[in-house]
């Protein structure tokens, strides 16, 4: 079992999960974040206050899915948030030891879906 | 050319627009202090129902990202319309002109009087003071149709919308009803006397009807949002929005009683019968609500109170606070059976609901403002009432709404040869707060 | 049926409420348009400080997701209580009736003319403006009882508890201190005369005790939210809750102003009283907070404003600005000492401290206006002052709050019967607005 | 002693500060009562100014963690300079005194009339609706200055500030410049016949450039905040904040048209120039900032709106609409350069640009007042216009900048003994709100 | 060491938070989140347009703890977090190569507690 | 390549970016949190309720990096946000078996950076 993490762009929130649905992957928890990093953002102005963009909104995502959802998922985050401009954010993979469904308590790969 | 000269110049030039000479003796002795106090005091009250009512009222519902051009819009219509309204706008629309629209005498307010009432227009007030009241209906008349289109147009496309249209659609029709020369006003002698006039006292037809048509050509024209209507969030800020709506509640109480241009008995009427039919318009929004969903709304008692307010307006001087109560539940109903059971069928995007909102509780309000005019609430202007007025109240919905309809549909075709209107598909996703504005409406991170 | 006699039908059903015949000629001579304007804007005022000011203020105050459920207990206010006090309310609370509750005679406002006054209603408004301005404050009552039990009790009996308050409470509670019949009203020739009246000017007893005292019953009745008093989070957003306060602030120099009921030397003073009792109270709050916890808050700071404002409302048309003043600390610092240390001790949870802050504030002040009631403030109502006409006060306050007290337990007890008060455990915990509205007030991605 | 003597002994206390013995009989038939309630309406308007309009507007341009600062900052004003005014305040600014200052003849108001008029200070209101109105001037002034030290400034030491601020610096200016004995005044019959008198109508120079300058001393004196000017957060609530401005300009205009003390065509003139001047401001911000940023910013258009209103806040009763809308204009690009363009060349750090906005704009306007000053609009008072009273305004801005700029920087650094103004870097960076009240604005988890 | 992410209902967390108190677990990370799952939600309404709730409130939760702690921690959310309904959630463990404690630098199981 | 989680005090944000900066630590994502642990925090006061504060405002830091810069990281951090105090955070390092970034679809270390 994986952990995917994903930042993307706000904008491209409806449209990844619109992918990953097509790829069956329903279940995702999403946190509004803040990014630092090369892109620079459209500037914003406040006053005589110019925002370089050192921070800007981004949207995190967190899939926890059984091996053979990595790539698909992968592929889904791709489809729906590559733009190909500086901003489109990363994809981090990890490895999950233990999955538990609270409602059921059931563990393991049968409770990740 | 000497710095004297110069300056003498500046002095003329300022003086050329010339706030009123008030010279005009004898008159004078009309005006009412507290007549005066009231029309002001209710001309504030207008200006608070644009900025920050609707301003919140309406950013309370979009989504976080469109806030802030909301907010700018209503904000840019106070700017705009007011310098608008005092430079040709209220002299095309109340200056003696034709029946169809006024000339340009009282351009700049010249010969608007600072302290001597203009008869017609409040006999007991200066008549600057009617023309500082009818400043702000200007002022919030474009900003209402912007609900219309929220979330979705183009900033620069927005003013010179709002402009040519106050000039071309605002104008002309608050002429035709309300000054006393138009060709459906209760002030043209030979207008009422033929009992042809169109009874609207603050504004149902002249604004609300003018609104909503209006509004839905711009929904239909700028077509829908993206997502529309299966990916919509939920109001981003409904506190905001409530606000927004009290603050509305408690202007427009000011808007219709100050109609009655005078602290007197007709603005007594105006603020029962504004009070009771949105009372009643609210109670029925949340029933309907209760009755389909379970429960009752908050925004759907908000929709309910505006629906209210929106049918108080023509008849808040015209009809019993009895007649008001009616007219209240019927708006609110019809608008909710639009809103809510008959727009998803039609698929426009009219973001807002300001056609099914105001347009359709317009209608309702200014047909019975002729429906159920009584003498006993307004002696002076009363001729005939019932179904004969109502006759007269439905030729006037319609002329309007058609004006309305086609002026509008040309203007946002023209400006959209010079400005594209519709904001693109980025701007769109991005939001209008940072690609119209360079601005984000809150930070996330303390 | 014709269509014709239906339309006449309809009509005459309209007319049947009529708002008021206008001919009762000559006392219109004495309508003053400035006091009519003041008292017209005064009501707008008290209206404002329902909503927006109060559902901000009580709506900033509790968690994230009740504080639709408050604004829409404020809206629901403002719509059922105002059709109820047209239908009967004004009628029971001010017609002339016995000394305990006045009879039907103005229902739906018949007789209360809009152009001519009723002389000890206000000798220079019309009828109906005094009416109205009354409106609102049968409004704002129960929604200040809202606090008591806020983010626990259910929509439905809301509903039902406001109404059948309004009628059993509030009603003849009005009656008593402020009709013409009222059995300790300064207005009933008897009474006053006989030096048994209790001075209450714009409501201390009539609105803040009997408000502090149906807020504990109803807290008591409810009993405690879930987590009280160890797990309790802090107000959601506190620039609300001050949005909300300074409404209050505003809307209450025109509640306790207005009550002069017209632009005189009387609305002045209450002007004054009120402004410098309530900067007094703000003060004397945040000093205390200083003391104890080192720092003045903001939240503390003002509750002291709406403790001053509680003490000035009885107080501001009988007292000099000096007498206001140490009400205004007075009330401040009781009502510290009460919610800050007492109330803990009780083990109730009176939410928003209804009790603690109206109730308390509203006794002192009440006391404070028969004891610095001075001839020089209100020359015509004072027949005597000090010790004897406090203990007026306190018995008017002691039969005020049984009263009250008993009632409202009646009423809850009798509501629960047929709708539960008390939101459920899974409710209480989701939170009421969408539970009770299926609405969330904040989106949280943007 | 006895109770009795205790009670009486408190009464008469509360009595020794008498609002006013209401016995000067004949001079009472001037008051009207539309004028009274014009100015008390006023009155309550520019109360709402400061909370909650400035108070909203500062409060959300600040960061998260200080916006409850701000609110404080304000409340306090507004209590703590009321009770301030009435006791010894309004005797020291508008007294029968020498030139540079009044006297304590009306502290605690004594001698102020409720119910008759002093003549000089409006002849149809009571002369302590005079005094209210110049209340809420003096509580907002003090509020005003505190955008210079946002997010920085220790609360004990902003108390005092205020306190002496209000003493030493605004009752002399106010004297000075609107008191019938002032030696700039226009209605000190010696000044103004000799031509010396400076034209203020509402505080252009009185408050606008007092605050200004006050505002520039205290942002030098107290240094800049950590990180100024590269690491900077955006305003973290626009909406609230342009909630704040709409209320500033609904309140402005009570401001503003109060100031004719009386429900006149001065008071017309001055809604008219007001509202024409402010738009035009809003359009040349908006406008500046899409020249140079390419697009319009709502806190641009805002900070346009500011500027507007200060331009017109001494020019609204002397001018005509023309000459408003050209001041609008002048002051809105005139501040605009200065904040957008040269501020960041000084590099001290006026948190909310109240140098910038009020300063400029103040000096704007002020002179514009001179300059443009009309016989048409205000018949009364005018002598001589244009560049002879232009000296005069430039004298009189130049008296007032520096008496304002020395006394406030000997106040700070004397109240700097006593109680640390600059918050600690631990303060600073954690934030005022928690550090100065123990409390956060907003939860973060529902 | 281990690193425990749990989404949780929101009105579970005062629940949660208690629950693992009595296991002597005191150091928590609490995040607001939104999910999308299988949950409908009870359906929100505005105006016409009805909220099929695709995305929903959620708090998450992360709890860095030694090993033998894994267990407990997992008892207690389910404990505390467990209704029986949809929505409840899930728990997922990841490893933790290293843990540092900011304030003295310790590194490593002492610095997890 | 390694993921690393910080908590840390919410003022002491601005101090670790720039660190991070010094060691060509660019790319961060930042969330706002709620911690629960044992410090206490300035106790905030409303009306009779005394918040001993359970739940405190801190931030999440979370950066991915590859080996030769987990160490500068934690350096960073730990330069910027120790205090000394009871509260200044936690530092989680966590395995990332893979890393995409978005724009580019490039995959593993290169991708990170
Ligand atoms: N190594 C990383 N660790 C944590 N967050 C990252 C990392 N790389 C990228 N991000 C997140 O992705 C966002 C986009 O990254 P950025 O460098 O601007 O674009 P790109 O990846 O297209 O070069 C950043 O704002 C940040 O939130
Ligand atoms: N595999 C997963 N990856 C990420 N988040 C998940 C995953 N499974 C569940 N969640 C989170 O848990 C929440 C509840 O899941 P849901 O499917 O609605 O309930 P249940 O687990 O009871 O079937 C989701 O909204 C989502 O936030
Ligand atoms: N083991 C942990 N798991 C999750 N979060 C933790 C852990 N330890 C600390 N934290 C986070 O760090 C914050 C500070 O921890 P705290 O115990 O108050 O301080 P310190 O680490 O200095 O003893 C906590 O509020 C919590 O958010």
């Amino acid at each position: 079992m994986k952990y995917i993490i994903a930042i993307i762009q706000p904008d491209r929130l409806d449209e990844v999960l619109q992918k990953l649905e097509e790829k069956n992957i329903h279940l995702v928890t999403v946190t509004q974040v803040m990014g630092h990093g090369r892109q620079k953002g459209i500037a914003e102005v406040y006053r005589s206050h110019k925002e370089g963009g050192s921070l800007l909104r981004k949207i995190k995502l967190e899939i926890g899915v059984n091996e053979e959802f990595v790539q698909p998922a992968i592929d889904a985050i791709l489809g729906g948030a590559q733009s190909g401009n500086i901003g489109d954010g990363k994809i981090f993979v990890v490895d999950i030891e233990k999955c538990v469904r609270i409602r059921t308590g059931e563990i393991g790969t049968a409770a990740i879906g | 050319m000497s710095l004297a000269t110069v300056s003498q110049w500046m002095q003329q030039a300022a003086e050329a627009v010339p706030a009123a000479p008030s010279n005009q003796a004898p008159a004078a002795a009309a005006i009412n202090t507290g007549d005066t106090a009231w029309v002001l005091v209710c001309s504030i009250l207008v200006l608070m129902m644009s900025i920050p009512g609707l301003a919140l009222f309406y950013g309370g519902l979009v989504r976080r990202k469109n806030v802030l051009s909301i907010l700018m819009q209503c904000l840019a219509a106070a700017c705009v319309i007011s310098l608008f309204w005092h430079a040709i706008g209220y002299s095309l629309a109340f200056s003696p002109g034709n029946g169809f629209i006024g000339g340009l005498d009282w351009a700049f307010f010249k010969g608007v009087s600072l302290d001597t009432p203009y008869t017609n227009y409040g006999a007991t007030i200066p008549h600057a003071a009617f023309a500082i009241f009818q400043m702000h209906f200007a002022v919030i008349t474009p900003a209402v149709v912007a609900g219309a289109f929220a979330e979705r147009m183009r900033f620069p496309g927005f003013v010179l919308f709002i402009l040519l249209w106050t000039l071309a659609v605002y104008c002309p029709i608050a002429h035709w009803v309300w000054s006393d020369t138009g060709f459906m006003s209760v002030l043209n002698p030979e207008v009422q006397g033929a009992g042809k006039a169109v009874y609207d006292f603050a504004g149902g037809a002249v604004i609300e009807v003018t609104c909503g048509i209006s509004g839905l050509i711009c929904a239909l024209v700028l077509g829908k949002r993206k997502g529309y209507p299966n990916h919509m969030s939920p109001p981003h800020n409904l506190p905001l929005a409530v606000t927004g709506a009290c603050l509305l509640w408690i202007g427009w109480i000011g808007f219709n009683a100050g109609s009655a241009l005078g602290a007197n008995g007709l603005a007594v009427n105006a603020v029962l019968v504004t009070q009771l039919a949105t009372a009643a318009a609210g109670i029925t929004w949340a029933l309907l609500d209760t009755w389909v969903h379970g429960k009752p709304t908050v925004l759907g008692l908000i929709s309910g109170v505006i629906a209210g307010l929106v049918a108080a307006t023509p008849t808040a001087g015209y009809v019993t606070p009895g007649a008001g109560i009616l007219l209240g539940v019927a708006a609110s109903a019809l608008a909710w059976i639009f809103v809510i059971k008959l727009k998803n069928r039609f698929g426009y995007d009219d973001t807002l609901d300001v056609f099914g909102v105001h347009g359709i509780a317009g209608i309702v309000g200014t047909l019975g403002a002729g429906f159920f005019a009584s003498k006993l609430v307004n002696p002076s202007v009363v001729t005939q009432t019932g179904w004969a007025q109502t006759i007269n109240q439905i030729k006037g919905i319609a002329i309007i709404a058609i004006y309305a309809a086609v002026v509008t549909y040309v203007l946002l075709k023209l400006i959209n040869r010079f400005t594209k209107l519709r904001a693109s598909n980025h701007e769109e996703t991005v939001g209008l707060d940072v690609t119209q504005h360079k601005e984000s409406a809150y930070t996330i991170i303390d």
